[in-house]
């Protein structure tokens, strides 16, 4: 392919990552700008087989090249096809990482090709790629694991954990230093390696409630790789696409740290400054009030205004259809009805409005936080469904705890709480909710939608 | 390229990067991050480069693995991003019909 | 610089005029235009670097010409543009001053 | 100096540049941000004195350059700081008429210096500097005769007109094609001149409300002759100056377009579509019903609600503190007095908002268009205070006169309507204001300052 087409293309690649960037930032075009931005990758992957190369090269392991993407193909597809609601987070998580590990993996090999060719610059870029690109994949695994819940989701600081993740960045850097002046082997895979356990060692103090922040960071930080891999590989449209991505990213994760009320600098340097965790809650078997389907069903029966607060226990048990059926009815005996819709209720910002929406819940139904809240003095019942840390007056009242600082809905200012949940356990935040042991709270165990279905047949039984 | 361009290009890229979403709706931090995130999937275009040009098998298979894992990151990273907004799509009818009934009462 | 990386810098350019003055309000149209005007007296390095270089008669009077004229759209409208914005900075003291009175009622 | 901090420090201007644009569409930052753009500009001045140059070359004619500065700063500060505010639109057509007028100087200066050594793409950008410069150049000029009303602010259209527009065109075309086949010196300079011609004749047919547009479209014009200028000049700067500017440029044209209710098609076009004018109004000496300041002090007097219009000659009276004063004296009656204010009213946007605002005019006094047109049908008195276009009927009724389409402030609705003039004579877009004749409207001729004092003096006295 001519050398000025094939400029070109990436060039038209590239605008088509900006119109898929600015499609995505409003929602009438975000469905769009995604196939826009899927469109130009595709044809970048095309065009780039048929990249003019310098005088005497030739195409190299083209079979081994379409047999992998084809296996990646195969394997991103149906993880993104098949994968539930609730587990998307974890999923936008892993394919991060995966592509910050890619990043490395090409500095790396780019690294070793140019041997002794490369220039200082190009190295530099190379030892930054690595290392952020390692921090990123196994920071990413590690948010990954906590969201999975395959490991405790509370921050987990050990003693002198600090000084632990001082020393290894400072190796990281070390290492760094000693690649580019001496433009060896060695140490840069030192360094990759130092730079894994540094991205783990910087995710595991991150509390929950951080977590999607996290993901944002990397995220930012992977463009970054990109952009730099661009700049060894010669590449405008690397340069381009990864600076757009870690600059849209960077803004991206200032706003949900706002939106969430958490501070940015304090979750970016958890990993220095948390300190092992005070226990919170005394852990003796404390006495809580425990209701029947049909104490429950008597209770909203003689309400007037109920306000139902949906949580990821909700996205979980697939309630939302019996939560609406039960709302319809309580609308039907002239019950005053809402949902209060807490920001980050649930494991994505919009998770809950994007449920209750598909449960065909009227849009005027759904109360964001900042206009409930003023309402819960009038309101007579606040139905819990599955929702836990976004009710929990901890983040009012306990400075330490991991979700210190977040706006919650202030349930307990209402006449009765009830909580649909299975257990005593905690929610994502790990961390005990005094309200379950208030005198107004009544508990109805088991999974949400079963117990919701009992609820509605006590009502119509009433 | 000179680096004076490429320093030019670098600088202009984060002024577009950071106005082109400074707009977002709280909504839809979740899908553009994802959107982004697959976006930096670009990083396919280098580990084929690479890989094509790799001629000993250790930067070979270093290549290969990264053409595999950037594949994934690309391409679920659009699906996954399509299939979030699906389910954003009834929200703007959810609204209008709102509105509509605001507008009746 | 390569053609390629002029065009690049000529779109990136483009994008970042249309989104860094989409959401000006209609009260800033005229001095975001004089402000606007003004940059384009940037210019002047343009003479400049011509008359620098100039070596007869003809090429030194226009290029002199072109550093006279520039220089007056240069200086003139970032003064003038100064000037209407120093007007507008009574205004924002209106306005908080009307929601004070409305946040008493 | 050393190329690469040369390069460096240019980069360094083109940023400042996008930041000032973006200050400047923020009320907040506004000022701020034309700092921020003239400190730019400043560093980029003087760094040029030390560009570094190829070779063998050396610095020419620095003492004239310098001197050249030293004049353009005694002609454009002082005239930018003693403009009346009623002047400034004309004043930024001209500054942005001697900025194309430059750039299409230093392409024809480059083009001379660089003989038949010049590149085609070279030549085509020149082609398209001088063109486009001296379109704007002389374009502007026009715009200013007709803002300073040195010229008819109607659309000047004669027959045949459009035709004569087309050959000129096609002749700027045809000798920029031959200079590019030719590369020769002749064809450039008829080129430059055709495309004088061509300015003249495409703002022309402009009737006044549509000026503003085109001052800014001019603008946005010169903006990419800087950058085809920056191409030709290899310099990076003013390639992304002038983009800027060409991008913004066209934005703030469309939004202003949008915001004046204007086509801006048929703005542009309107060259090629105008016809020749309807004459609108007869003519014929009609009767008015005009009075003295005692029966307009009379007819406020007994009024529930009052509206002032403000506009255009307002300001060249500047009768705002005294207008302030009859607004004060009614509201303490227990008159209900506001401002409507027509987005174009004056002569740029905003305009009156400023001169209130100077006048310590509450801002909750000051009701935009929108709001205040319901209000009309329960007003009792409209008071018109230099203003005619804004309230022209004909902008509803009249297909094809130069303001149809504009929204108007539906001051027929009212009561009674009462003019301040100083004659009959119509205003900025030129055409007959039926209102003047309707049997509710009272015309009290005069100085709009004067008339007001003694509408005071006779309130006084009630
Ligand atoms: N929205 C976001 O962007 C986002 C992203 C990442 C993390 N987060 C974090 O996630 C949390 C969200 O708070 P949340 O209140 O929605 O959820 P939560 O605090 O995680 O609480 C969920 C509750 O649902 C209950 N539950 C789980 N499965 C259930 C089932 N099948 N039936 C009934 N109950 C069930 C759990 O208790 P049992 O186990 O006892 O049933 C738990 O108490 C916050 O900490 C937030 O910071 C949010
Ligand atoms: N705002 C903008 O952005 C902008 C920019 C360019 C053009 N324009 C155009 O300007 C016009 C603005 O409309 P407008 O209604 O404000 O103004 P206008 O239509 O120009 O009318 C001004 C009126 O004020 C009267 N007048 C002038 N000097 C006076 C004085 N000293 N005392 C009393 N009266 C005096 C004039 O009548 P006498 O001569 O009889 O006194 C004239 O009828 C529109 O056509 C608009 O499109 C607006």
């Amino acid at each position: 392919m001519n050398k000025n087409i094939y400029e070109l293309l990436g060039l038209v690649v590239a605008l088509s990552f900006i119109l898929a960037l600015k499609g995505l930032s409003a929602p009438k075009t975000a469905r769009r700008g995604n196939l826009i931005g899927a469109a130009g990758a595709t044809l970048a992957t095309v065009v780039v087989f048929f990249a003019p190369l310098g005088e005497g090269k030739s195409h190299h392991n083209t079979i081994l090249i379409l047999a992998a993407i084809a296996i990646g193909v195969l394997v991103g597809v149906p993880a993104a096809r098949k994968i539930q609601m609730t587990q998307m987070p974890q999923l936008v998580a892993l394919f991060n990482g995966v592509g910050g590990g890619a990043a490395a993996l090409v500095a790396t090999a780019e690294y070793l090709n140019l041997g002794t060719g490369a220039s200082t610059a190009e190295v530099v870029a190379t030892v930054f790629t690595v290392i952020v690109g390692c921090t990123s994949f196994s920071g990413s695994v590690i948010t990954f694991l906590k969201l999975q819940e395959l490991m405790t989701t509370r921050p987990v600081v050990f003693p002198g954990g600090r000084f632990v993740i001082a020393a290894t960045l400072a190796g990281v850097l070390g290492t760094g230093g000693w690649t580019i002046s001496s433009g060896a082997n060695t140490p840069l895979l030192v360094m990759g390696g130092l730079a894994l356990l540094f991205g783990v060692l910087f995710v595991l103090p991150v509390g929950g409630a951080d977590v999607p922040i996290v993901i944002s960071l990397l995220n930012a930080f992977t463009g970054l790789t990109v952009a730099a891999s661009g700049y060894v590989l010669q590449s405008t449209l690397l340069i381009v696409a990864g600076t757009l991505v870690g600059a849209s990213g960077t803004i991206l994760t200032r706003k949900m740290a706002e939106a969430m009320g958490r501070s940015l600098f304090g979750t970016l340097f958890g990993a220095f400054t948390a300190k092992p965790q005070v226990a919170t809650g005394e852990q003796e078997a404390r006495s809580v009030k425990s209701g029947s389907p049909d104490d429950v069903a008597i209770l909203l029966n003689y309400a007037q205004r109920v306000v139902i607060v949906p949580g990821f226990g909700l996205a979980v048990a697939q309630a939302q259809h019996t939560v609406r059926e039960l709302a319809d009815m309580l609308a039907a005996k002239g019950i005053d009805v809402a949902y209060g819709i807490h920001p980050v209720a649930g494991r994505m910002p919009g998770h809950m409005n994007v449920l209750l929406a598909e449960a065909n819940v009227p849009y005027e139904q759904l109360v964001e936080m900042d206009e409930v809240n003023p309402t819960f003095p009038q309101t007579d019942v606040v139905l819990v469904v599955g929702a836990n840390d976004v009710v929990n007056p901890a983040a009012k009242t306990t400075p330490g705890c991991p979700i210190y600082g977040m706006p919650i809905l202030d349930v307990s200012e209402a006449g009765n709480v009830i909580f649909l949940k299975r257990s005593m356990r905690p929610g994502f935040a790990g961390i005990e909710n005094e309200l379950l042991y208030d005198a107004k709270t009544t508990l109805l165990f088991g999974d949400a939608k079963d117990s919701l279905t009992k609820v509605v047949n006590a009502l119509k039984a009433l | 390229m000179t680096s004076m361009a490429i320093l030019t290009i670098f600088a202009l890229s984060i002024f577009v990067g950071f106005e082109v979403v400074s707009k977002v709706s709280t909504t839809l931090h979740t899908p553009l991050m994802s959107g982004a995130n697959a976006i930096h999937g670009i990083i396919l275009v280098g580990a084929i480069m690479v890989a094509d040009s790799a001629t000993n098998t250790l930067e070979t298979t270093l290549a290969i693995l990264a053409v595999l894992l950037a594949t994934i990151n690309m391409v679920g990273g659009f699906v996954v991003t399509d299939r979030m907004l699906e389910m954003f799509k009834g929200k703007p009818k959810a609204a209008k019909a709102n509105k509509d009934a605001e507008a009746s009462k």
